[in-house]
């Protein structure tokens, strides 16, 4: 089999990807102008960094650290509001032309209520699918847990953004909790049509010793790239055994074979974080060769023959389960 | 990349305010490539390299970070890490720079490289005042012709350094240019005119400074990573340069 | 300053270490022969592999994986039981001589009352310390919990280790919990008198693509190494925060540098783990020559004013401090 | 390093234990150097690279891993990684290889390095029968001399190899071992007392195979990282050497 023979289109809620790498929220995505340069650069798909209703500055400098084995941040999830929002994403699908592919709106909210308001206005745009990053602060618990910390909480949000939007909607979740199977089990009771995994890991810290100062403004920020690659390897297996929805894994994969590992694990596409920055913005294109070139070799013609591989039989996430 | 603290060996007051910082460090890099510079507590901002070694920077005192840098000594901390950014092209014969305000930091280090090569290098700067005419004496004295215009007419050409230069354009093969953005789109409407290859290194509103987080977004460049330095084709027909901005939530806004 | 001026010695419940560089358990420390031969390598004490009551084969290979960013294993806790243990430290002890660092002796069990007898077993052989690993599965509790997930476990777990022996309790923590600090007061509530933090992240899964299999035997693996080193600094931070006891770091350190930020966020000294096998067995003389210089170089002369410089004013771990 | 897998292209039986496995891989690696040989579901082994390019190895059919490894086949996947450990020295005029059973595969690596680099090369092999004797021709094809020993003494020298070359060790000023401790120690105390240099490939039950874990310990070595080879003047005051052994839960077992 030769590479060109590999079908490397996929679905999410019946949204159809040419391949299965997206970007991942918070990387890049702030302007239409980028969303469609990455979409050039071989994206199956685009997300939009994360809006809440009004807009955000964020924390200050400095926001992000790469610290070799992975990136720390904490940019404190800075954007231009909703509305600003709109309208990039109309510009980056008016931009894309023919050659469009489907843009996925992240939304986020300090609040349960504020969840569906920002769903419903970010609906005006039309994105192909509504993404809820429930990993921020929520401000109406004790000590500001976050809403993906407990499954209760977690279902809450989906209820109320499901009920804001017939968009389909994919809910994030972190990988911070004792057991990210039961929070995927409560978000698809609750409505979610799709899960990506995961948000950020840890938090950790990173101190400067000379002015004994952690290095990030927020002191503490969230992991991401190659360090943490084994445990949203291991979240997305947990979580295609527990629930059939679509699942988008994230996390620290930078090439073909991180993308086939995810897939394997019950993932139907893949989003794209650190690679972006460190393999530059053609990442997408260099990990959809590599993917094909694998699949290729191994004689797996299709994402739907190689997803779910490394799931045990009968896993809800394995095609053709009928659970 | 962790930022990591170097000394001030040397503090020159370049005028009321703009100052240089010399520090007890030297970095690999190219000119037109910026650090992000750390005051612990205090921010972390880009700045451009003004020379490699030892690693020194120019800063204009403008709002709360700059002026925190202002007020450090001799003997203080700072943090920095980088290079960050694609740098200046050094090429062509007979190289002009034209430089507004700080502008002139990473075109001195462009200069020294380019004087280094040989190649025959102008300076254009220009400022509201005279006093405003920052690090003249160190382009000449790594032996760059200077062309100098103030807005007054105290120094030099009375006006737009770019009025200044453009009757003798047509001697340069190759334009670089920092400064404020009315400036750069000014340098580049004579080179695009002219036929002149030229870049610009441009500023936008920056956050991580290599290229994830999509701060700096300028039409479908990331001034961090593609730039900060860009090649005036490439700007032809890009939608924000000269016209739009990004403030630090993201928002386009006019210029 | 120069390096040889700095004071790098440090002491935990009163055992004194002329550096803050520990061998982590499990880390080469399965024979008396290497204990004392990491002791010549320079570390500042030798921390033996976790052992239980009976011997345990642990998981088939693979059980150790580097995946560039960090080490992912699940050597399933193998070790050759209490009693040959007890003739390893003494091997230890007699082999060192002269040269002799602290001892300390690392136990686990599956249930808290086996616990309780290991712990009593292995005082026999007069570690200077006991560790109590309470990263492993509680076979009472159901779904095996870890003994670390819970305060309250872990508090039981602390109690049953102290009323077993005369000698200082460490207690080590798995860093895979909500919220450690609380962890860390409940086991210093229960008698802890210090803590290690942290054992290994995650867990974390690779696949092979090709035979779409679990490259662990065991499927999934703790994380460690450089990976983890910002999740390590900010659990040992939470913990300096919320206890005044002793601090072992542990999670990702490979040079002086990442000894001195771990000493600066409260740690009185460091274990040290991957890095032994990245830069060899002298990992310990090197990290003590890099820390020495950068101390004397920052101007701090001894751990003592290195230590908890990171805190806040007034933190529990920081010395001088009266909580 | 995460396993990669290969494809088995040619599968040779030495005898009715033996097997060699050519794979469609080649590893940058050193004579003595060992790989971690993973099959998916069976476990994972250390096994010593036979030859380098194509990647070889050589497997005798003792337990569950190994009888599996000998029921796969042409076109089916093993995975491997590595290669880990100390290598042999490649030096000397005349070089002695003393092998017994399976250990005639690293020295198999040793000697075409040794004859690619002019050392002249005999290889001295033992074993039960002479159906046990393996890899001969390999040995003869490549300008090695033979020397063979069996205990029964069908084929070659009867008794012990080390019995067999005691008498010509002068000729030799390097020897390379790798076969049964016992017969390890029997050369190194030959060479002990000849004051010949000397060095032996040891084996110890391994988990990690690359330093971390502590299984392999050998007195105060760890096999793994520090050997598997080892020069005879390393293990003269080594405890276990020929006399401990640690089983797979780490207990130090007598040999
Ligand atoms: C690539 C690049 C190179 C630069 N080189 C130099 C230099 O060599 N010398 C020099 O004096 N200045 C340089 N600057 C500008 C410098 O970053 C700002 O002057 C500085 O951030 C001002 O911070 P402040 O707190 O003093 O002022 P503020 O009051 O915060 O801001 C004053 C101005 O600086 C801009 N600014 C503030 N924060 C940032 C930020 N994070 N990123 C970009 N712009 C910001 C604001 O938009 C505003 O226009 C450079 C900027 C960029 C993008
Ligand atoms: C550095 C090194 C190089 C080796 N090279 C070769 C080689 O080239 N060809 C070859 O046939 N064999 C080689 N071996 C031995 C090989 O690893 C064992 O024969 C194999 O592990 C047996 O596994 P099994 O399941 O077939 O048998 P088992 O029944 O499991 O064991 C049979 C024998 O192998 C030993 N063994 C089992 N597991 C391990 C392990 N994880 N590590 C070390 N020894 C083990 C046992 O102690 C026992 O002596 C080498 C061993 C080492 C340490
Ligand atoms: C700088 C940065 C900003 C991020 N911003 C967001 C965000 O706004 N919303 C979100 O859901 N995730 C955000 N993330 C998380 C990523 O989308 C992704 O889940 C995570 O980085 C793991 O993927 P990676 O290892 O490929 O980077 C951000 C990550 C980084 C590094
Ligand atoms: C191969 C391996 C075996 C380990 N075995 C143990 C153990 O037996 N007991 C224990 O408390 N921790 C064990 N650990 C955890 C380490 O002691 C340490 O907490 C962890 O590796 C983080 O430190 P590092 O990043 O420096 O490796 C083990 C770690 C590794 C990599
Ligand atoms: S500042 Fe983050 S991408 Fe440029
Ligand atoms: S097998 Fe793990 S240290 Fe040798």
């Amino acid at each position: 089999m030769s590479p060109e023979e590999v079908d490397l289109s996929t679905a999410i809620c019946g949204v159809h990807l040419r391949n299965p790498t997206m970007l991942a929220s918070g990387i890049v995505g702030l302007s239409g102008e980028v969303l469609a340069r990455v979409a050039r650069c071989g994206a199956g798909a685009v997300v939009t960094k994360s809006c809440s209703l009004k807009p955000r500055v964020g924390h200050p400098n400095p926001v992000v650290v790469d610290y070799g084995a992975g990136v720390i941040n904490a940019v404190g999830l800075s954007n231009p509001g909703v509305e600003a929002m709109v309208a990039e994403i109309r510009d980056a699908r008016e931009l894309m032309g023919e050659e469009r592919v489907p843009i996925v709106a992240s939304v986020f909210a300090h609040s349960i209520y504020d969840f569906g308001t920002v769903a419903r206005y970010i609906s005006e745009a039309e994105p192909d699918l509504i993404e809820a990053n429930i990993s921020c602060p929520n401000v109406e618990e004790e000590f500001g847990q976050l809403f993906s910390s407990t499954p209760y909480v977690a279902a809450q949000v989906t209820r109320r953004v499901k009920s804001s939007t017939n968009i389909p909607v994919i809910v994030k979740l972190s990988p911070n909790v004792p057991n990210i199977a039961e929070v995927a089990k409560a978000v698809v009771a609750a409505g979610a049509d799709a899960i990506s995994a995961v948000n950020t890991a840890g938090p950790g810290m990173l101190l400067d010793v000379e002015s004994a100062r952690p290095v990030l403004t927020n002191r503490v920020g969230g992991l991401s790239g190659p360090a943490i690659r084994p445990l949203a390897v291991r979240c997305v297996y947990d979580i295609a055994n527990a629930v059939s929805v679509p699942v988008i894994g994230i996390g620290g994969q930078s090439d073909g074979r991180d993308v086939a590992e995810m897939i394997s694990v019950g993932a139907v596409a893949v989003g794209v974080g650190t690679a972006v920055y460190r393999r530059g913005m053609e990442v997408f294109r260099h990990m959809t060769t590599e993917l094909a070139e694998l699949m290729a070799r191994l004689g797996i013609d299709s994402i739907e023959r190689l997803r779910g591989r490394g799931l045990p039989a009968g896993a809800p996430g394995r095609p053709g389960s009928d659970a | 990349m962790i930022p990591q603290m170097s000394r001030i060996t040397r503090v020159l007051f370049e005028n009321r305010s703009v100052a240089t910082f010399e520090l007890d460090a030297c970095v690999d890099a190219e000119p037109g490539q910026f650090l992000m510079v750390w005051l612990p507590g205090e921010g972390e901002k880009p700045i451009s390299i003004m020379d490699p070694d030892p690693l020194t920077i120019t800063v204009a005192r403008v709002g709360p970070f700059s002026t925190a840098l202002h007020q450090r000594q001799v003997g203080d901390a700072v943090g920095w890490r980088g290079p960050f950014g694609r740098p200046f092209t050094v090429d062509g014969r007979h190289l002009l720079l034209v430089a507004g305000g700080y502008g002139a930091a990473p075109l001195h280090f462009l200069a020294r490289r380019a004087c280094d090569a040989g190649i025959s290098t102008t300076l254009a700067l220009g400022a509201r005042t005279g006093d405003d005419l920052i690090l003249v004496d160190r382009f000449r004295a790594i032996g760059c012709t200077t062309v100098l215009a103030t807005d007054r007419g105290d120094v030099g050409y009375q006006g737009f350094v770019t009025d200044a230069i453009l009757p003798d354009l047509a001697q340069f093969d190759r334009v670089a240019a920092c400064g404020p953005e009315a400036m750069l789109y000014a340098v580049a409407r004579m080179c695009w005119d002219a036929g002149v290859p030229a870049e610009v290194s441009l500023e936008r509103y920056m956050k991580c400074g290599f290229g994830i987080c999509g701060q700096c977004a300028m039409g479908d460049k990331l001034v961090c990573k593609d730039g900060p330095v860009f090649d005036i084709e490439e700007l032809r027909h890009n939608r924000d340069f000269a016209r739009f901005t990004r403030t630090a939530t993201g928002r386009r806004v006019s210029l």
